[in-house]
């Protein structure tokens, strides 16, 4: 069964990852926690060193050499992740920020804590991420505006009808997840921003778990925010990515105030610098931004259509395989239909203590609400166990997760 | 992690249940797991012995093994004893080494009878609920 | 001149600094911008490959090995940071952000927004870094309260009687840099942190010019709240300290929304998780974290006191030989009392023009205005020319950049 | 990068000096750097044709050399032949590789040369400084 012709020559990208031949008490790692965070091909890790050892500087204004090579790749960065997600405007659209949820406050706080106000609406989904559910939440309090929460069906989709009831002339964004990272679902983000756009909102897609592992391109989705995390997608931690319009990104004011981000400081009042730098507040995640340029090659190397066929190929057999017992719940789509992860609990078996023992045969999954606390009320459980796929994983590691899935079960039986 | 004993404890958990009229009452919970632990305490006459413990709980094996343990032990014992309890006596207790991810889960228990000791003392607000 | 004894066993530490090695056009690179960066060790940059070969993973809830390893490493580098600046609060005390400039929009955002109002003052001073002097300017505008500066002497010091009277019962927040990045200045932080408290005031240490290079006692000083940078102290880029007394960081509210930060969230509502995770919202700079307390063993190894007296005999070399022709200005306090740093002008040569001419004889230093651009409108001059001094740098190097500013003299005689 | 040709355009800038009454004035400046430059034009009777260039101004070698290496390319060209230049012409113009950190000093001049025949043509706001 686990013999199927893989989409990706996978024993080669394996050799790009060295973590993966870690093994505890003799057994080899199983690495199912993808969607929390992937691991840093050997590519990318020499690019961190390389540019420690070799052209470490501040950017932007230094005129020395060393200054010189570090800001030239750091602003070539931003073009190549502009490439990356479609972006045509390149660099004056992409921000480099640490993180998604850094990307999300940061329009939260310089567009919306400037423009909401009562009686406006933010649009969510009942799967948002804390990312954007807690940031738009808080924001709208602070501001007088609302949330409302496009519910899900029995399925895991978006109920579309509701959503076109939700989206009114009264809301303002529409913030949306693209795949759920607790569902597995993908969302028609397209067909939701035309319903934004002919109610004049903003639509902000949170592509943290779509970015990584399928061809996403902003213009063809018509996004006017996209944003996601380089530590998902092969990069390193401490960098995510805001893209924004660039006609947005002008109007809106700045967030992050320091060095690098003006033009001119008087004691008395400041003036902005031109995109993207307008955004980057002090020194900015050089390294990390450098980085994140090779993951994008490294990806684009595999193939982004082929990277999507191996996950949702792997998502398919683990949510058959998972199935193959009654006792076993797997949240979300069917298995031809999702994302490259399963959400799933065992009967009787609470997802932490599966999590322990699926970690006593070095498998690694997450277990717990997977920073969907909301979504988990609507499931009508606090907590579930999560295995989610990348690059480097194989069909023979979902049977590992089987088995020790069925160890679990005889323990507590 | 999950030896036999702590199995056991889960499924066949003891103390199980709520008294009527508890002196000492008092719930906690784990809000990233969803634990759920609810304490019933009754005293003997002295006001510090305890004698009796009844749990209702919904969790993981750790925290509602853990509470089905704490409720035997805790019995016959002065509140001071218990409130001088600390994360190793859990530990010994059940008797394995526990993953720094799921001390939380072990100890919710001691500290809702901690907690319950506190408010019983006036020692603390009686309306907050315990978060570990 | 260049022979006395080292405080630093120079030639052992440069072995560390790779990047020291570089030359261009056949000259050996010497590298004087550390104020804007500082290299990296290898001690430091085998931390960040260690972490992305053998134990990269999310943080703070995973219940596998991978996670354990990371959160437990990752978690005790908030104690070593404290420990580094002397907090005893340990990780409680300690949030760790992007940069210096983030840590002050932190405090800026949760406490300013919320706290300040028409009739309060946030006394900053002329030497103030855009970092917290544009991030308080702003701040002050949105919320109606008004900025104070404390002037600068003719010696590049802190008037600290002008200090002691605008320092009143309407003061908010004291925001003082400690080591001035463009003055070299050592400012008195302790006893304004007194007159500060005096008025019930608090008192922000803008850290970035001193963690990296003396001891500093954050409790010995009393400061409320303290930041500095990772990449300006051996670190990597990407990561930020804030350093705030628990019972503040207790009261304030969260200033980034998301995952990680939260205990519990409903559709309605949210509430906060403890500190320090309160204020790191969203995977956070898991890698960069642990490296910088790779970074301050390696800073404590070589010893705080001894880079101290390092840098101090650097500068005061530089500033003297720099001094022996008279077209050069140096700014700043004389050369017995500085920090690391000179910055200077060769007359009627634009600091652009000198930087230019320095990086042909492979010395780098910084030209600009240092992201002091008040500060130097009160200089009179537009931009300077800054070399500024780490454990590598040697008297010889110094010579260097006093011969490259001899050619550069020449060539515009 | 500091031929002798550009030391000796600094020291002794060419058309240095303002015009009484130009047809076109125009100033900018480079924040970062605190370069500024102030151009005069006077055009021929066809209103298209430049007549004279007179430019002061403040800040780096690279900056006021290139203005006043600009200065003198200008005259006799018309509008749109200006409007037309970029930022090779400016390279060759210095004839030397400018490194990316000194070429919003290099371009400058003529940054201000075409917003100033912008603003004369009513294509831009007139109040507004160039800034680079
Ligand atoms: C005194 C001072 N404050 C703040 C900063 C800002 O640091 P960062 O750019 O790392 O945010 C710097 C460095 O540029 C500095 O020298
Ligand atoms: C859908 C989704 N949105 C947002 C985030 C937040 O990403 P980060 O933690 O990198 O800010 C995540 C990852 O945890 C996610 O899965």
């Amino acid at each position: 069964m686990s013999k199927q012709a893989e989409t990706l020559d996978v024993e080669r990208i394996r050799e790009d990852f060295p973590i993966l031949e870690r093994e505890f008490d003799g057994t080899q790692l199983v690495y199912l926690d993808n969607a929390a965070t992937t691991h840093t091909p050997e590519p990318v890790v020499e690019t961190i060193t390389d540019y420690y050892r070799t052209y470490n500087a501040n950017v932007h204004r230094g005129i020395h050499q060393l200054s010189q090579e570090a800001s030239v790749a750091y602003e070539e960065a931003h073009d190549r992740v502009a490439e990356f997600i479609g972006a045509s405007g390149g660099r004056e659209e992409i921000v480099f920020t640490k993180n998604t949820t850094e990307s999300m406050n940061l329009v939260a706080y310089a567009w919306g804590l400037n423009e909401l106000g009562p009686g406006d609406e933010v649009v969510l989904t009942e799967m948002e991420h804390h990312a954007s559910l807690v940031t738009w939440q808080q924001i709208a309090k602070r501001t007088g505006a609302e949330c409302k929460y496009v519910p899900i069906t029995d399925e895991g989709r978006l109920d579309m009808e509701a959503a076109r009831e939700l989206i009114t002339d009264d809301t303002a964004m529409v913030s949306v997840v693209h795949v759920s990272n607790t569902l597995g679902t993908i969302n028609p983000v397209s067909e939701l921003a035309d319903i934004a756009h002919d109610h004049d909102a903003y639509v902000f897609v949170d592509g943290a778990q779509s970015v990584p592992n399928r061809p996403v391109d902003v213009e063809a989705i018509d996004a006017d925010f996209l944003a996601f995390s380089g530590h998902k997608m092969a990069g390193p931690t401490g960098i995510g990515v805001l893209y924004g319009k660039q006609h947005i990104l002008e109007e809106m004011e700045p967030y992050l105030y320091g060095g690098e981000m003006i033009l001119k400081v008087t004691f008395e009042d400041s003036k902005w610098n031109e995109l993207p730098w307008k955004y980057e507040a002090g020194t900015p995640v050089i390294c990390q931004g450098i980085a994140l340029a090779e993951a994008c090659d490294y990806l684009d190397d595999i193939g982004m259509e082929r990277i999507e066929r191996h996950e949702a190929d792997l998502a398919a057999y683990a949510y058959d395989r998972l199935r193959e017992h009654a006792d076993v719940e797997v949240y979300g789509p069917p298995a031809d239909d999702r994302g490259g992860l399963v959400a799933f609990n065992l009967d009787g078996v609470h997802a932490h203590d599966l999590s322990s023992i699926l970690n006593d045969s070095a498998v690694a999954i997450r277990a717990g609400d997977h920073c969907t606390q909301p979504l988990h009320d609507v499931l009508g459980t606090a907590a579930s166990a999560r295995a989610s796929f990348y690059v480097y994983n194989t069909r023979a590691e979902v049977d590992r997760l089987v088995e020790a899935v069925d160890d679990a079960r005889q323990l507590f039986a | 992690m999950y030896r036999q004993q702590i199995l056991d404890h889960y499924k066949n958990p003891r103390n199980y249940g709520e008294l009527e009229d508890p002196d000492i009452e008092h719930v906690g919970e784990n809000p990233m797991c969803g634990d759920t632990i609810k304490m019933f305490v009754e005293l003997a006459d002295d006001g510090d012995t305890i004698e009796r413990v009844r749990f209702v709980g919904d969790g993981c094996a750790i925290s509602q093994a853990s509470a089905s343990m704490l409720s035997g032990e805790l019995h016959g014992k002065s509140l001071e004893t218990v409130e001088a309890m600390d994360r190793d006596d859990v530990a010994d207790m059940l008797g394995v080494e526990l993953s720094p991810m799921r001390i939380k889960c072990a100890v919710l228990a001691e500290k809702v009878a901690q907690d319950a000791i506190a408010i019983h003392k006036g020692e603390a607000d009686p309306v907050e609920t315990t978060t570990e």
